[in-house]
C-alpha cells in the first residue's frame, strides 16, 4: 500500500466514548430479573485439613436459594488450560480444585459457594457454615519446600511442580576466560494486578438451557473448562466477555465464572458474584515471587562469556500458569545479550501462600532485574559507560538467544533504543536540597510477543462488507482496555478504504464471534491483527477485481481509498465502492471472509534443556531514569522515566504510547512501593491502603519514544508491546539508586528503610 | 443479620439527648470516612447511627483575639482554605494539606479523625502542638480536656459514650503561630504516615524559651516528647544541641514494627525529621 | 429490616427510594441504575465512585445514602451536560488518556470540579488534585495532557 | 398511597409484600415475583393469557386486586412441573403439537389441569366449553384438545 490513512494514526479508540459517558456496561454494570446474589467462603488457614463441613443452618436461612461444597461439584478436580490447540502434556496442566476438598492449601482459598435474594443473606450464610479445620504446619518459603522431607503442600511427592533448563558452550571454560566473576543473589515480591475492577460476572440459563456467562475474562475459551467441571458438552456453556476493567494476567486463569455456572445450574436462576478488593487480593493470583542466584563472568573490555542462574519461583498453593512463567523465565535469564557459555536451572515450587499465575509479564521482568543489575555492576567495575557495556554486549540482527539459540531473523533494534531512552534524559536535574542526591540508571530487556510456538497458536477474524458499504467485524478478542478491539477496525478501515465510523465490531462472545484466543502473551496485534488483515485483503481483492472488470483496468492497479475504487496516480478515475460492492453482489461474489492466521508451530521442546525456537519473536527495548534519593529518609523519587521500543509499526501510536507510559509506572510500583505481604501464608496487605500503587502525585511525566523498525511479525511489520513495555523499567531504577548513593538493593521493591539500612549501616549494627 | 438504626439530629442538644438515651448502642458518624469502612468489615454492627453532619453549631472556625475556635464538624478542607487556619496555626494548615487527598478531606472532620484514635492522626500531631483544648460535652454538662490527656491507646480515647466534642480551640499565640509538620509515607497522596511530626517553636534572645515537639506513628498515640522539650528549653540553637536532641527523640519515642516500618527505622526518623522541623523553625528565625 | 426514605438528586432526576441506614451513596447510586460510579474498593482508597455534592467532590463509597437525603449530585453523566464536562470528554478521548475507562468517569468529575474552581493549573497541581483517583493502566501522563489542554483552553 | 400487609403462598414458597389497594394480581407476578410465564395478552380480562390457579381455581390474574389473596395459594405454570419432570398435562402439550407460539400455553396448562380436577372425565364438548376463556391464534385448538383428551385417555388426572 503507498501510504496509510488510518493506520498509523493517533485516533480516539472506537471504545473511548462509551468509557467517558460512563455509557460501558462492564461485568457488574449489567443485572438481570430475579438475580441471585453469591459469596464465596474461603479458608481461614493456608494449610489444614477439613475434617467436616455443615452447611444446614446456612440452607435453612430464608432467601437462600443454594449452598455447594466440593461434593456438589461435578468435576471438582481440574486442570488449568488456556486454550492452546496443541497438546503439551502433563508437565505444563496444573491441577487445581474448583472448591477445597479434604484439605486446604492457602489462605483465602474456596471452601463452599452461596446463592440468595440479597448480598446481605448470603453474607449471613456463609457465617451459618461450620467448617472443621486441623491445622497443618504447611510451607511458605519455595526454597525450603524444595527440600527432602519438606511438608508437602500437594498429593505429590514433592512440592517441586515445574524443572527446565537450557545451556549453551561450556561454563567451566567460561568462568576460567572471566576476568571479572559476579556472584549474588536477588529477590522479587508478591505483586497484585490491581486492576480498579475486580473479577466480577453474571450467569444465566437461556431458552435453550445453555449457561450464559457474562464474564470480564481475558480468556474466553475457558468455557470449555466449565463445561467439563459441570459434565457439560462444551456447547452447552457460552462465554459472553465484557469489557475489562483491566487484565494484566490476572483475568487470564478462570476467576469467578465457574462458580457463576455451578450456582445457576443449581438454582436455575441468573447469579451475580463480583469480588471486593480484599477478596481480589487475598484470593487471586500473583506475580511470582523468585529467587534468582547468579555467577556471571566478564573480560576486561566488558566482553560477557558465562552466566550461570538458577531461578525458583514460588508457585503458591496450586500450579495454574506457574510452569509456563517458569519457563518464560529460564528463556529470558540471559536477557538480550551474547554469552558463549550459559547455564540455566529454573524450578517452580508449591508453597501454601496464595497461587500465582499470570501478571503482565509473565516470568520475564523478574531475572530481567538481576541481569540488568549485574551487567550495571560490571560497567562500574571496568569503570565503562552504562550504554556502551550494552553496547558491547546485545544481540543484534541474525545473532541468537544465549539461552535456547533461538536466532533472530528479524530486525533487532538494539542497541538503538537503549541510545534513544538514555538521550532522552536530557540534562541532569538540579538537585533539589542538600539531603537529596541525584542518580540515572539504564535497562534494556527483550521480551516475547505471541504464544510459545508449540503451542500451535492461531486466530480467527471474519470480516464482511455490508450492501451500503458499512463493515462488520466479528472477533473473539477480548479487549482488556489496550485498544485490542479498536485495532481491528483500524485494520479494516484501511485496507477497505473506509472511515473508523462506517465499522461495527462484535467482540468476546463464543456464540457469536470465532475464537480469536487469548488476550494474553500480548499476541492480538500479532495474532489477531494477522487474521483480520487477512479476511479484510480477501475481500478487498474481490472488490478490487470486480471493479477492474467495470473500469476496464489491470487490478493491480486499483486501490480502495476514501470509499472508492481509485485509478492509483490518477485518483480523478475511480468507482464509488457502493458501486463495486452492487456489482458484486449482483454477479454472486462473497464479500464476506472468515480468515485464520497460524504462528509458527513447533514442536515441544525437550524442557530439561531447551534448544530452538520457542517464541515467534521478541520486542526490544530500553528505560532510563533518573531518580532523587533523600540519603537521610531512604526516599526515592523518580524525576524523569523514558521509554523506548521498536514496535514494529503502531497501528494506532496513542495505544501504543499508553502502553509503553502506563507499562512504566505499574513497573515502578514494582520497583518502589508494591508488594503483598504474606506472613505464613497469611496476606497483611489486603487494601489499597497496604497495597500500595502510585498516585497520579507520584509519578513523572513518562517520555515515550517509538522506534518503527517495520520488522515484527504483526499487520504491517508491527510488534507486541502490551507485556514487554511493564518489563524492564524495575533494575533501571535500582540503577539509578545505585548511581544516586552507591547501594545495591537486591530485593524488591526498594523500600525507604530498605535504602536507608544499607546507607547508615553504623546506625542500625548498635 | 446486622441491624441498624439512624437518627439524624438537628442540634447539639437533641445530639446528647440521643446519645444518653442509647449509649453504647449508639455510633456517632460524621464524614464516615472511618465509619462506613468499618461497617462493611463488621467492625460495627448493629448500632444506632447517629448522624451529626447536620449539625451546624459543630461546623466552622471563629478567631478571636486570643483564641481560635474550632468545630469538630469542620472538614479538613475547609481548615486547607481558611486564613485563619493558615496565620495562627500554620502548622495544622500544613498537616491538612497532606491529609489523605484532595478529595477525601471534603469528607472528613477534624474531630472524626481525634476520636479515630490512630496513632498515626494527622490533625491530632499538629493540634497537639498547638496545645489544643477540646471542649467536650454532655447532658447538662460541660468540660474542657487538654488534648494531651485524650487518647489512651489505639483507637481508645477518654471520650465517654454520651459525649461527644463540642469543639476544639487553640490559643493565639507567637509559638502556635510558628510551627513546622514533616509527614513521612510511602507515596505523596492517599499515605497513612510512616512517622510525622510537628514542632512549635518560640526564640527569645537566641535561646529557646517555649518548644513543642509531637509526633505520629512512633506510639501508641500520638505522642508528646516532653523530655526532649525540657533539654531544649532556654538553650541556644547550634548544631551540636540539634545532635543531641536529636537522640533525646530516638530515646523517647516508643514505636512498633508494622508492615510500613520496622520499629528500628522509625526509631531512626524520627530523628531525622526532628532534624528537618527543628532546623526549618530555627533558619527561618 | 429498618428501611429509610432517601429523596435526593441526580443529574437533575428526582430520586426517591428505600435504603438501610448502612447503605453507602456508591450501593445506592449504582442500584438506583447509575452504573457510571463505578465500585472498586469500598474503603475510600481508589476515587472510583467519585461524585459532586454542592460543588465538592466525594468518594460515595465512604458516604451513608442517608447522608445524601436531600442535596443534589452529579455523576459522570451529569457533568456531561455541562460545557466543561463535555470538553474534558472529548480532551480525554482525543488525548488517549483513556484505556480500561474504569477510573475514567471519577476522574473527569474529580477534574471537572477542580477546574471550576482553579480554571488554568499546571501540570504539577493537576497531578495534586487527581491524587485521590487511581489508574491502574495509563500511568498517568495522557491523564494530566487531557486536562492540562482544557486547562490551556481556558486560558485563552 | 398507604400500603397493605399481604402474605401468600406461591408455587409452595410463603411470601410477603406490601401492595397497594389497586395493585393487580398480575404485575405482582410478573413484576415483583418475576414469573413471566403468566402473560399479560389483554388486561382487560378478555384473551386468558394470564390465568393462574388460586386455591385450585383458574382467575384472571389481571383482573384479580393482590389484596384480594391474602392467605391464599396461587399455583403458576412455574409451579407446576416436578424438578425436571414435567406434569402429565405439559408432557401432553409438548407430544400434541399444542404448542405454537407458546404465548398462550401456560394458561391453557394451568386451566386444562384445574378442569381434570373439577370433571376427571371431560367429553370433547365439555373441555371446549371450559377453556372457551382461553384464546389461541396459532393453533386452532384441535391439538390443544387432543392433548387435554390424550390425558383424559391415559386415566392420569393431575
Amino acid at each position: 500500500m503507498s501510504e496509510f490513512k488510518v493506520v498509523g494514526k493517533p485516533m480516539p479508540r472506537d471504545d473511548a466514548w462509551a468509557k467517558v459517558r460512563g455509557e460501558l456496561k462492564y461485568a457488574d454494570d449489567f443485572s438481570l430479573p430475579g438475580m441471585l446474589y453469591a459469596k464465596v467462603l474461603r479458608s481461614k488457614y493456608p494449610a489444614a485439613k477439613i475434617i467436616s463441613i455443615d452447611t444446614s443452618k446456612a440452607k435453612q436461612l430464608e432467601g437462600v436459594r443454594a449452598v455447594l461444597t466440593a461434593k456438589d461439584v461435578p468435576h471438582n478436580e481440574t486442570v488449568t488450560r488456556f486454550g492452546q490447540s496443541s497438546e503439551v502434556g502433563k508437565g505444563f496442566e496444573g491441577l487445581y480444585r474448583v472448591l477445597a476438598d479434604k484439605k486446604v492449601r492457602f489462605m483465602g482459598e474456596a471452601v463452599a459457594l452461596v446463592a440468595a435474594d440479597t448480598e446481605e443473606i448470603a453474607e449471613e450464610a456463609l457465617d451459618l457454615i461450620v467448617v472443621e479445620y486441623e491445622p497443618l504446619p504447611g510451607v511458605f518459603d519455595p526454597v525450603e519446600a524444595m527440600k527432602p522431607g519438606a511438608y508437602l503442600v500437594g498429593e505429590n511427592g514433592t512440592n517441586i511442580i515445574g524443572d527446565f533448563g537450557c545451556s549453551q558452550g561450556d561454563i567451566k571454560k567460561g568462568f576460567a576466560e572471566a576476568d571479572i566473576i559476579i556472584e549474588d543473589a536477588y529477590q522479587v515480591s508478591f505483586v497484585d494486578h490491581a486492576y480498579l475492577e475486580t473479577e466480577g460476572g453474571i450467569s444465566w440459563i437461556d431458552d435453550y438451557g445453555v449457561i450464559n456467562i457474562r464474564v470480564g475474562s481475558q480468556v474466553i475459551e475457558h468455557f470449555r473448562d466449565v463445561a467439563d467441571v459441570l459434565g457439560l458438552p462444551h456447547n452447552k456453556v457460552r462465554y459472553i466477555g465484557t469489557m475489562m476493567g483491566g487484565g494484566f494476567g490476572g483475568k487470564e486463569d478462570i476467576t469467578v465464572e465457574t462458580y457463576l455456572a455451578l450456582l445457576t445450574w443449581k438454582t436455575k436462576k441468573p447469579v451475580r458474584l463480583v469480588y471486593t478488593r480484599e477478596e481480589s487480593i487475598l484470593c487471586h493470583s500473583k506475580r511470582h515471587p523468585f529467587v534468582m542466584k547468579y555467577r556471571v563472568g566478564a573480560k576486561k573490555d566488558g566482553k560477557l562469556v558465562v552466566l550461570d542462574a538458577e531461578l525458583i519461583s514460588d508457585a503458591g498453593a496450586y500450579p495454574y500458569l506457574s510452569p509456563w512463567v517458569t519457563l518464560y523465565a529460564t528463556v529470558n535469564a540471559a536477557g538480550p545479550y551474547c554469552i558463549p557459555n550459559v547455564r540455566v536451572k529454573s524450578y517452580c515450587v508449591l508453597t501454601n501462600n496464595t497461587f500465582t499465575s499470570a501478571n503482565r509479564g509473565f516470568g520475564v521482568p523478574q531475572p530481567n532485574v538481576v541481569y540488568e543489575s549485574l551487567i550495571d555492576e560490571f560497567a562500574r567495575k571496568f569503570n565503562i559507560d552504562p550504554l556502551e557495556i550494552r553496547r558491547i554486549n546485545c544481540l543484534t540482527t541474525g545473532k541468537a538467544l544465549s539461552t535456547t539459540g533461538q536466532v533472530f531473523k528479524t530486525h533487532v533494534a538494539l542497541p538503538e533504543v537503549a541510545e534513544k531512552a538514555w538521550a532522552a534524559l536530557g540534562e541532569p536535574a538540579e538537585c533539589p536540597d542538600g539531603n537529596k542526591k541525584i542518580g540515572r540508571g539504564l535497562a534494556i530487556g527483550l521480551m516475547s510477543y505471541g504464544r510459545m510456538t508449540f503451542l500451535h497458536d492461531s486466530s480467527r477474524s471474519y470480516v464482511k462488507l455490508e450492501s451500503d458499504g458499512s463493515v462488520l467485524i466479528r472477533s473473539g478478542i477480548p479487549d482488556l482496555g489496550g485498544g485490542q478491539v479498536s485495532m481491528l477496525c483500524q485494520i479494516v478501515a484501511e485496507e477497505l478504504g473506509i472511515p473508523m465510523s462506517r465499522i461495527k465490531i462484535y467482540y468476546s462472545d463464543t456464540a457469536l464471534t470465532p475464537l480469536a484466543g487469548t488476550t494474553t502473551a500480548t499476541r492480538q496485534t500479532y495474532m489477531s491483527g494477522n487474521a483480520t488483515l487477512k479476511a479484510a485483503r480477501e475481500i478487498r481483492k474481490q472488490v478490487i477485481n470486480k471493479a477492474a472488470e467495470l473500469l476496464n483496468v489491470n487490478p493491480d492497479k486499483l486501490d480502495l481509498v476514501d470509499e472508492k475504487v481509485v485509478v492509483k496516480y490518477n485518483r480523478s478515475e475511480f468507482l464509488p465502492l457502493i458501486q463495486a460492492i452492487k456489482a458484486c453482489n449482483n454477479a454472486g461474489v462473497e464479500l464476506f471472509c472468515e480468515a485464520q492466521f497460524n504462528a509458527p508451530f513447533t514442536i515441544t521442546p525437550d524442557l530439561s534443556n531447551i534448544r530452538g525456537m520457542t517464541f515467534p519473536d521478541f520486542t526490544f527495548g530500553a528505560q532510563a531514569v533518573e531518580v532523587a534519593v533523600d540519603t537521610e529518609t531512604g526516599q526515592v523519587e523518580v524525576l524523569k522515566l523514558t521509554t523506548c521500543y521498536d514496535v514494529g509499526k503502531a497501528i494506532n501510536p496513542l495505544s501504543v504510547e499508553g502502553q509503553m507510559e502506563g507499562g512504566s509506572i505499574y513497573g515502578m510500583g514494582y520497583a518502589l512501593t508494591e508488594e503483598v505481604i504474606m506472613e505464613k501464608g497469611i496476606t497483611i496487605t489486603p487494601s489499597f491502603a497496604e497495597y500500595i500503587i502510585p498516585t497520579a502525585a507520584d509519578v513523572p511525566d513518562v517520555k515515550a519514544i517509538l522506534v518503527e523498525s517495520g520488522g515484527g511479525l504483526g499487520p504491517y511489520g508491527a510488534k507486541g508491546i502490551g507485556e514487554p513495555s511493564c518489563s524492564i523499567i524495575a533494575p533501571a531504577i535500582l540503577n539509578a539508586i545505585y548511581d544516586a548513593v552507591g547501594i545495591r538493593i537486591k530485593s524488591l521493591p526498594a523500600t525507604p528503610e530498605k535504602i536507608i539500612r544499607a546507607l547508615k549501616k553504623d546506625y542500625f549494627k548498635k | 443479620m446486622s441491624q441498624f438504626k439512624y437518627v439524624s439530629p438537628k442540634t447539639k442538644d437533641e445530639a446528647l439527648e440521643i446519645l444518653q438515651e442509647k449509649k453504647s448502642n449508639a455510633c456517632i458518624i460524621a464524614g464516615c470516612s472511618n465509619v462506613l469502612p468499618n461497617i462493611r468489615d463488621k467492625k460495627i454492627v448493629s448500632k444506632v447511627l447517629v448522624d451529626i453532619s447536620d449539625i451546624e453549631e459543630l461546623k466552622g472556625i471563629v478567631g478571636e483575639k486570643d483564641k481560635i475556635y474550632i468545630g469538630p464538624l469542620t472538614t479538613i478542607t475547609e481548615l486547607v482554605n481558611s486564613e485563619v487556619i493558615l496565620k495562627e496555626g500554620n502548622v495544622l494548615h500544613q498537616a491538612a494539606e497532606q491529609f489523605a487527598d484532595p478529595i477525601v478531606r471534603n469528607s472528613a472532620t477534624v474531630g472524626g479523625n481525634l476520636v479515630d484514635a490512630s496513632p498515626a492522626a494527622d490533625m491530632a500531631v499538629p493540634l497537639l502542638t498547638l496545645d489544643a483544648i477540646l471542649k467536650i460535652e454532655s447532658v447538662g454538662q460541660k468540660k474542657d480536656v487538654q488534648l494531651r490527656d485524650f487518647f489512651i491507646g489505639p483507637g481508645e480515647t477518654i471520650l465517654q459514650e454520651d459525649e461527644i466534642i463540642t469543639g476544639i480551640e487553640f490559643e493565639s499565640s507567637n509559638i502556635n503561630k510558628n510551627g513546622c509538620f514533616i509527614k513521612l509515607g510511602l507515596r505523596k497522596a492517599m499515605a497513612i504516615a510512616v512517622a510525622s511530626i510537628a514542632v512549635n517553636l518560640e526564640i527569645k534572645e537566641n535561646k529557646i524559651a517555649q518548644v513543642r515537639i509531637v509526633m505520629g506513628s512512633v506510639a501508641p498515640t500520638p505522642i508528646r516528647l516532653t523530655a526532649t522539650e525540657e533539654f531544649l528549653k532556654d538553650k541556644e540553637v547550634n548544631d551540636e544541641l540539634i545532635e543531641k536532641a536529636i537522640d533525646k527523640v530516638r530515646e523517647e519515642v516508643n514505636p512498633i514494627s508494622d508492615i510500613r516500618a520496622s520499629e528500628e527505622y522509625r526509631r531512626y526518623v524520627s530523628g531525622i525529621l526532628f532534624k528537618r522541623a527543628f532546623k526549618k523553625l530555627t533558619l527561618a528565625n | 429490616m429498618e428501611e429509610y426514605k432517601v429523596e435526593l438528586t441526580v443529574n437533575g432526576e428526582k430520586i426517591s427510594s428505600l435504603a438501610k441506614p448502612e447503605e453507602s451513596l456508591l450501593k445506592f447510586l449504582r442500584r438506583n441504575g447509575f452504573t457510571e460510579v463505578k465500585c472498586g474498593c469500598e474503603k475510600g482508597e481508589c476515587g472510583t465512585c467519585t461524585v459532586i455534592i454542592n460543588k465538592k467532590t466525594v468518594k460515595s463509597c465512604i458516604m451513608l445514602a442517608l447522608q445524601a437525603s436531600g442535596k443534589e449530585i452529579l455523576t459522570a453523566k451529569g457533568v456531561e451536560k455541562q460545557e466543561l464536562g463535555r470538553k474534558l470528554q472529548e480532551s480525554f478521548v482525543n488525548t488517549g488518556a483513556i484505556q480500561c475507562g474504569f477510573c475514567t468517569p471519577g476522574i473527569i468529575v474529580t477534574a471537572k470540579n477542580y477546574l471550576d474552581q482553579n480554571p488554568v493549573p499546571d501540570r504539577e497541581e493537576i497531578k495534586k488534585a487527581i491524587s485521590g483517583n487511581l489508574c491502574r493502566c495509563t500511568g498517568y501522563k495522557k491523564i494530566v495532557d487531557a486536562i492540562y489542554d482544557v486547562a490551556v483552553e481556558n486560558q485563552k | 398511597m398507604k400500603k397493605l400487609e399481604i402474605e401468600f403462598t406461591i408455587n409452595g414458597k410463603k411470601r410477603k409484600f406490601f401492595v397497594k389497594p389497586n395493585d393487580l394480581l398480575i404485575n405482582i407476578i410478573r413484576n415483583d415475583l418475576f414469573l413471566t410465564g403468566s402473560k399479560y395478552g389483554c388486561g382487560i380480562g378478555e384473551c386468558g393469557a394470564c390465568t393462574v390457579l388460586l386455591n385450585g381455581e383458574p382467575v384472571l390474574s389481571c383482573l384479580t386486586l393482590a389484596v384480594t389473596v391474602d392467605g391464599k395459594e396461587i399455583t403458576t405454570i412455574e409451579g407446576l412441573a416436578r424438578g425436571d419432570e414435567l406434569h402429565p398435562m405439559q408432557k401432553a402439550f409438548l407430544e400434541n403439537g399444542a404448542v405454537q407460539c407458546g404465548f398462550c400455553t401456560p394458561s391453557m396448562i394451568l386451566t386444562a389441569t384445574a378442569l381434570l380436577k373439577e370433571n376427571p372425565n371431560p367429553t370433547e364438548d365439555e373441555i371446549r366449553d371450559y377453556m372457551r376463556g382461553n384464546i389461541c391464534r396459532c393453533t386452532g385448538y384441535i391439538q390443544i384438545v387432543k392433548a387435554i383428551e390424550s390425558c383424559v385417555t391415559g386415566g392420569k388426572t393431575s
